[in-house]
């Protein structure tokens, strides 16, 4: 096989006969020995993968290293304007998705179909909520201003509400806006003159964590899709979904540094 | 590639001398279900813990009137997270079953991460720099150019965001709506302990040398050697142009 | 120095390179011994130098022994020797140690040299911008004399450079006297060089850096200054100036004329420094002097003539209370509108010129110097005493400020 | 030498044993395009990376080349005689002849007038065109051709043959990291075709933030170094995993090639440098999109976090650039004088040893820039790189010593990379040296330098690895006399071009001057010739490979009598690399004890026994 050829592919090619689960039809490539070695070799070329993503990441921590110790003081008023709880919420979510990713695999080393599939399902739910929470309770108020109404930071500023949209469902806080990063910052009543900076960095790091996030998800998608139609996956072969379930982890480990280091500084 | 799947050909295990074989028995390790419901309500913990400490941290400082120094916040959130990182590496990552060679990559990288924070830091940490001590005007020249707002053709203000940001707040909506603005929107949460205080005056200025290394003299860059001290230049401190806005000042609580 | 800047095609100091290491050094370097610290680099350089060709004609004769030895030839079989030996392996790992632990112990030590001014250095300050140097004398003066590196140079005769013949700053400073200069950027980086000096530090426009040098003329065989004329310049007490010029060059790339950002700086007396000085100081003189001193020295003298000549920029011949056609229109020059385009030059950009006109803050031109300028301006427009020059009929009406 | 038979290849339907070359074509044209387009065969990915960056190279060249042709002549304002237009002289109202400003030397502005005519003759517009031409040298001879020169072409050909086995762990992979190269270069070429870029391949901020504001080629210039960066990172976490999983039954670390050594080590550093320079790249997209300030001092951020975050990709950078080299060297070297290499571990570890230090002193390329401990500490850490490297030049000519020399054309390239790469490597003490580097730091001395080291070192070894491996490549043999001649030609070529600009350096000649004083006119004539007489040396190479493409002798399986697993294969391999797998019973540089595979004295005679034996 020195083509690539979609059609050799031995899970693509028997949709309809699905008598005999997917993983159990998988030849490993023709330069493997055993499908072990192929395992294991996926398993260290994805965690060199990752070791990317890490340095990656370095980037964006060693950015806001330096300039936390530069502006130590635009960092902590930035990060006032960062609900901790909402925070935590989302630490919690990306937990339980890890731990529910991790538990499909297990399901699925074990042959249970159905329930690693729950599982899949369950943490693409995990990821869509911390996006959900990202997107619609911390980055709009922060860019717009504008509030979903039963977002809990808003009864605080019930007096400065000075519009609504959607029958009351979206409130707009007279000056709560404009946070935004560098040269778009906007917010009026900031006390600190390097502020936008913070908000260069909170957005470059949730964001492209948020990115990370999304690509996580499409290959649980993918994942998922495969184990409906092939039953691609099982005790002898599960190489996808193991490698999906480490960029998952690690999704969450940036998370659990990126966490503290934005929201609870003070 | 459309022969059968055949079996595993057993000789050549015999004869890979260096174990490549052998590692493969830790590939398919299968953790049990309590370990990892265990991890996760230890993973909860801790996110309780550190979201505690930070609450505590604050109530002290409030409480008690005592600063505690800045590096309390970083040193023990960042090692409740290295925990946490841990047990997620070790326990959901597998990194703990599978191949060492897996750790040994890890482990490479971080150490790659350690170098480069520890080397910058080394350099940025240990040089003055000229953070403006009038925050209030940016430098302009080629670097400035910055524009009050999104769109491409916005005018150009050659000024930091935030101060011409608040000066027109001000002039909109004069000077005590902006206190009274000012003052609920810089509690954004109820309870909050101490008030951020302005880093705009606290830079130090150096000459650019690294501060105490190597100071035979410590040149400074505005002393008195001159009959009229150096001009006025760059981003250095300018009289005419400190906070001079009476009302720009920000308010303090 | 290099030899266009002087007269004097060898200038040299009275001691000469002396030691082992020092031959050669005429290969590299086109002079010697400008300041201490010149000599301990090029005393340092001519050391590597040396112990590197040691090095490599070590190896390459080995080398080359092997090859014409050994060379193939049909039935000479390969005679062989070991492939590991522990003891020669091992020195040949240690020995090149002490070789670079004393590279850079040197290295060091010059450094500190460099890098460290002596405390009673005369404290000058640089500015640096797209494409100009700007230096501030003590007293606040800066220097407004610049010249052509170029055939019509009349100070250089016939040196084939300045594109543009675009004149560079010269700027005088006291030799035999320790001086120290504080330096930021406007813009981008830059890094001044002078290759006399072998030191060289970048320009940062978000933070202070430093530069120092002791540039030597008692001892050096020096040029005299001679006027545009060609005859000398006499001082007060009359005597002659001798002078030497070294070439500053950025060495940051940083745009379009980073070639050109060139100046001179021209060591002389400490006595004609202080006269030169005092001359430039703005304190004492009319609004139009210090406007003409402002012009020369802060580099509006590079783009803008006041000759009506088209330059790089808008001549000031007759630009005072004329009508220019901007992007924004046609505008009527008046003082609003001179000063907003020296603090905010994008803000109206006059049209068929680039738009690369540095931005100046007001701590470089402050209101006097403003003041300068306008009234400098005034003084070459001819519709400064009369009436506005009429609207161009066809252009709309000036924008209201 | 013993082999196995390979159960997997019976398998295969009983490909192993009468499988044609893989140069074989499928079929019609587009079929056998298709088939290329399509390939996962490691040995294609190669030739199309070779390809590629072959194309690549000329595309730099010729901007070297540009850069060199302004340089004969410093940019100048003289007075001419003005004519009128029937080419009279101009004389005023008195008689006398009028003068007239005219600018010379700007030979790029007279290639490629300006579209407006007013920018003619001007200084901006000639500065302009050079600034663009020796960014787009560095750029593309940086990103798209040394780094993946070596590791992507001949890497991809050889890892898997070296190593014994079929093909690199992730072929799909591999050809992903292609079609990325690819899509990066064109991103490069399309940001060189909507105006260019005049950043200088550094793309120091706030410059590159700043530079032609209103154009998106910087960003798209950007952007494709952000793409090659991926495909450098799966190429070299390819290899990683290829060299710990694939390596053939009996070959342990210690007994693989010192190629394979130096691809290993090149690849931990692409895997651990590139992505920093991925952030870095894309957090420089969002400065000059967004204005986010992390770079730009008029926000609080810091030009010099920028330098620190570029050099720590782009320091290591240069190790992957020159570690594949060494392996090269250490392949050709025992082959062609035909004895075991001295100190094997030695030049193993010092491999490794060279990619951990090159994340410890990128640090010395910020001398002028950094602060003083910052510095102090750089400068002593850059100093341990020469050990390693020091070490290794002893190796390979300790290795010369009593062998048998044969001054093939890849031998006599090899030799040249050690007399240049010496000078390359000496060079770089008094640029590690912090008081000297202070005074050649920008200048042409460093110029000089990273060239004898780039050029002299890479690009030199990638030539010499091309003669070593084409026979195995295209099954073909190409002349040696003509090929002897081009690499003479490139040796004074390259020599001219390069040891005057030390001179130009120490006389203080900075680099990326369009125009300069006129003393160094003389050394820049010398390199500008020097450089035309290096592409006349490269001319004779690309004609003796077509001339070897079309009529050369058809290649023996093992034509220098090596004895690594690549010579093993049929020249060219067939598409399964081998019939049987091989097993290793041999070293790969045992050439006392062991008779090379496929030896024919007719080919080729050993050097112990009669020319006449067999």
């Amino acid at each position: 096989m020195t083509t690539l050829d979609t059609r050799s592919n031995p899970l693509g090619a028997d949709v309809q006969g699905g008598a005999t689960p997917g993983w159990k039809r998988y030849i490993p490539g023709h330069h493997w020995r055993t499908a072990d070695e192929e395992f294991d070799a996926c398993t260290l070329g994805f965690w060199l993968f990752l070791a990317t993503e890490v340095l990656l990441f370095a980037g964006l921590f060693v950015g806001y290293t330096i300039m936390r110790f530069k502006f130590p003081d635009a960092f902590t008023n930035g990060s006032s304007y960062l609900d901790w709880r909402w925070g935590t919420l989302n630490t919690v979510v990306l937990l339980l998705s890890s731990y529910t990713m991790a538990a499909s695999i297990r399901a699925f080393q074990l042959d249970r179909q159905k329930q690693g599939k729950i599982l899949l399902s369950a943490t693409f739910i995990f990821g869509l909520v911390f996006l959900l929470i990202k997107f619609t309770f911390e980055y709009t108020p922060k860019l717009s201003g504008w509030f979903i109404a039963f977002d809990p930071a808003l009864p605080h500023y019930a007096s400065l509400i000075d519009g609504q949209a959607l029958g009351g469902l979206f409130k707009h806080v007279e000056g709560y806006g404009g946070k935004a990063p560098g040269q778009f910052f906007s917010y009026a009543f900031s006390e600190d003159p390097w502020e936008p900076l913070w908000w260069s960095i909170y957005y470059c790091a949730t964001g492209i964590h948020a990115l990370h996030v999304i690509i996580g998800m499409t290959l649980i998608a993918w994942c998922f899709r495969r184990a409906v139609l092939y039953k691609a996956y099982g005790p002898s072969h599960y190489t996808m979904v193991e490698n999906t379930g480490l960029y998952w982890h690690l999704v969450d480990l940036i998370w659990i540094f990126l966490f503290p280091l934005l929201y609870l500084i003070h | 590639m459309s022969t059968p799947h055949a079996a595993s050909p057993e000789v050549f295990n015999e004869l890979d001398p260096h174990g490549m074989g052998a590692a493969t028995k830790h590939s398919h390790h299968i953790v049990s279900g309590m370990t990892l419901i265990s991890i996760l309500m230890i993973l909860l913990g801790f996110t309780a813990v550190t979201v505690g400490a930070a609450q505590m941290e604050k109530w002290i400082e409030a409480s008690l009137h005592y600063e505690l120094p800045r590096w309390v916040n970083v040193i023990v959130a960042m090692s409740i997270a290295t925990v946490k990182a841990t047990l997620v590496l070790m326990f959901f990552m597998l990194l703990r079953f599978s191949n060492p060679i897996n750790t040994v990559v890890f482990l490479f990288c971080l150490l790659a991460f350690a170098l480069f924070l520890f080397f910058t830091m080394l350099d940025l940490g240990t040089r003055g720099m000229i953070n403006p001590i009038k925050a209030h005007q940016v430098e302009a020249g080629g670097i400035g150019g910055i524009r009050a707002g999104w769109r491409a053709d916005a005018p150009i203000i050659n000024q930091a965001p935030v101060v011409f940001w608040r000066d027109r707040k001000i002039a909109a909506v004069g000077i005590e709506r902006y206190n009274e603005l000012k003052n609920i929107l810089s509690h954004p949460h109820e309870g909050h302990g101490t008030t951020p205080v302005s880093s705009g005056n606290m830079s130090i200025n150096r000459p650019g040398i690294t501060a105490g290394l190597f100071n035979a003299v410590a040149p400074a860059p505005h002393d008195d050697h001159a009959p009229h001290g150096a001009a006025p230049h760059g981003a250095a401190a300018d009289p005419a142009h400190a906070p001079a806005a009476a009302p720009a000042t920000p308010a303090k609580h | 120095m290099l030899k266009t800047l002087t007269n004097n095609m060898t200038t040299t100091l009275a001691e000469g390179p002396t030691g082992w290491w020092s031959y050669g050094w005429r290969w590299f370097f086109q002079n010697f011994g400008v300041n201490h610290n010149a000599i301990e680099t090029d005393r340092l350089y001519m050391i590597i130098f040396w112990i590197c060709v040691g090095w490599f004609i070590f190896l390459m004769a080995i080398m080359m022994y092997c090859v014409v030895k050994y060379r193939r030839r049909p039935g000479v079989p390969a005679p062989y020797s070991p492939s590991h030996n522990t003891r020669l392996e091992l020195v040949w790992t240690i020995v090149p140690c002490f070789f670079l632990f004393y590279i850079f112990l040197e290295g060091f030590h010059v450094y500190i040299d460099k890098l460290v001014a002596p405390g009673d250095s005369l404290q000058m300050t640089l500015t640096a911008k797209k494409w100009d140097w700007t230096i501030t004398y003590p007293n606040g003066a800066a220097s407004p004399e610049r010249t052509l590196i170029g055939p019509d140079s009349t100070q250089f005769g016939g040196i084939n450079k300045s594109p543009a013949a675009r004149p560079v700053p010269i700027f005088y400073m006291p030799g035999d006297i320790p001086v120290h200069i504080n330096m930021i950027s406007q813009d981008v980086m830059h890094s001044f060089w002078v290759p006399d000096f072998r030191v060289k530090f970048d320009v940062f426009p978000n933070r202070y850096t430093t530069y120092w040098f002791q540039a030597k003329l008692k001892d050096a065989q020096a040029s005299n200054l001679k006027d545009s004329t060609g005859k000398d310049v006499v001082t007060a007490q009359g005597e002659k100036v001798p002078f030497i010029d070294h070439f500053i060059f950025c060495a940051e790339y940083c745009g379009d004329q980073h070639s050109e950002m060139l100046g001179i700086i021209r060591i002389v007396p400490m006595a004609y420094y202080l006269a030169k000085t005092e001359e430039w100081n703005i304190e004492g003189k009319s609004p139009e002097e210090i406007g003409k001193l402002v012009f020369q020295s802060q580099g509006c003298s590079a783009c803008h003539t006041v000759d009506g000549s088209k330059g790089a920029a808008p001549t000031w011949k007759d630009l005072y209370l004329s009508h220019q056609p901007t992007n924004q229109g046609s505008v009527l020059a008046d003082d609003n509108y001179i000063r907003e385009s020296i603090y905010t030059p994008q803000a109206k950009l006059v049209d068929g010129y680039p738009s690369n006109m540095p931005v100046y803050t007001s701590a470089q031109i402050d209101e006097r110097r403003m003041q300068g300028l306008i009234a400098y301006m005034k003084s070459l427009s001819k519709f400064a005493s009369s009436t506005p020059a009429p609207a161009d009929p066809a252009a709309p009406a000036p924008e209201k400020k | 030498m013993t082999t196995l038979d390979n159960s997997r290849a019976h398998e295969l339907g009983g490909h192993g044993h009468h499988e044609g070359s893989y140069l074989t074509p499928k079929g019609g044209f587009w079929t056998t395009v298709w088939d290329w387009a399509t390939t996962v065969d490691h040995k294609k990915i190669g030739v199309m990376y070779l390809g590629a960056v072959l194309f690549m190279f000329f595309l730099g060249g010729l901007a070297a080349l540009a850069v060199r042709t302004e340089l004969l002549d410093p940019v100048r304002t003289i007075q001419v005689a003005a004519t009128d237009a029937a080419g009279k002289p101009l004389l005023d109202a008195e008689g006398k002849q009028v003068m007239k400003t005219e600018i010379v030397g700007q030979t790029l502005a007279r290639w490629i007038p300006p579209k407006d005519e007013a920018k003619l003759g001007t200084v901006d517009y000639g500065n302009q065109l050079y600034n663009r031409a020796f960014t787009l040298h560095g750029a593309i001879m940086v990103f798209m051709v040394i780094i993946p020169s070596i590791p992507a072409s001949l890497g991809n050909f050889f890892i898997p043959l070296m190593l014994g086995a079929k093909d690199v762990a992730f072929p799909r992979l591999n050809l992903l990291s292609w079609y990325i190269y690819v899509t990066g270069s064109i991103f490069a070429v399309c940001s060189i075709l909507i105006g260019g870029v005049d950043t200088g391949w550094t793309f120091y901020t706030p410059y590159s933030t700043t530079t032609d504001a209103e154009h998106a080629n910087v960003v798209l210039m950007v952007l494709g170094a952000f793409i090659l960066g991926f495909s450098s990172i799966l190429t070299g976490l390819n290899f990683i995993v290829t060299v710990h999983k694939l390596r053939a039954p009996g070959m342990g670390w210690f007994d693989m090639p010192l190629f394979i050594w130096a691809m290993y080590s090149t690849s931990i550093i692409q895997v651990l440098a590139t992505p920093v320079i991925g952030i870095t790249l894309l957090l420089l997209v969002f400065e000059r999109m967004f204005r986010i300030g992390i770079f730009d001092p008029s926000l609080g951020g810091d030009p010099v976090l920028y330098q620190h975050f570029f050099w720590f990709y782009s320091h290591p950078v240069v190790y992957v650039m020159i570690l594949p080299a060494f392996g090269v060297i250490s392949e050709i070297i025992p082959v062609h004088s035909h004895k075991k290499i001295f100190g094997y571990r030695a030049i193993a570890f010092a491999s490794l040893g060279v990619a951990l230090v090159s994340f410890l002193v990128w640090g010395h390329h910020m001398f002028a820039s950094s602060g003083e401990l910052g510095a102090t500490v750089f400068s002593a850490l850059t100093f341990l790189v020469a050990i390693p490297t020091a070490v290794k030049v002893f190796n390979w000519i300790a290795t010369l010593y009593k062998g048998s020399i044969a001054l093939t054309t890849p031998m006599l390239y090899a030799l040249m990379f050690l007399f240049l790469f010496s000078i390359g490597g000496l060079t770089g003490l008094p640029l590690g040296a912090l008081a000297t580097d202070l005074h050649l730091h920008d200048s042409y001395f460093v110029v000089a330098h990273f060239h004898y080291v780039m050029m002299g070192g890479t690009i030199i070894t990638f030539v010499a690895g091309l003669h070593h491996w084409w026979p195995k490549m295209f099954g073909k043999m190409y002349n040696q006399f003509w090929a002897n001649v081009g690499a003479w030609t490139v040796f004074v070529g390259f020599n001219l071009t390069f040891f005057t600009q030390f001179f130009l350096g120490t006389q203080g000649m900075p680099r990326r001057y369009a125009s300069y004083v006129s003393e160094y006119q003389t050394l820049h004539i010398w390199s500008t010739v020097g450089s035309y007489v290096l592409l006349l040396g490269f001319l004779i190479h690309l004609f003796v490979f077509i001339h070897s493409l079309v009529a050369g002798r058809k290649a023996p399986a093992n034509p220098w009598g090596g004895l690594t697993l690549e010579w093993e294969a049929e020249s060219p391999p067939i598409e399964h690399n081998f019939a049987h797998e091989p097993i290793v019973t041999h070293g790969p540089y045992d050439f006392e004890t062991t008779v090379p595979p496929h030896w024919n004295a007719k080919d080729y005679p050993l050097p112990h026994l009669p020319a006449n034996a067999h």
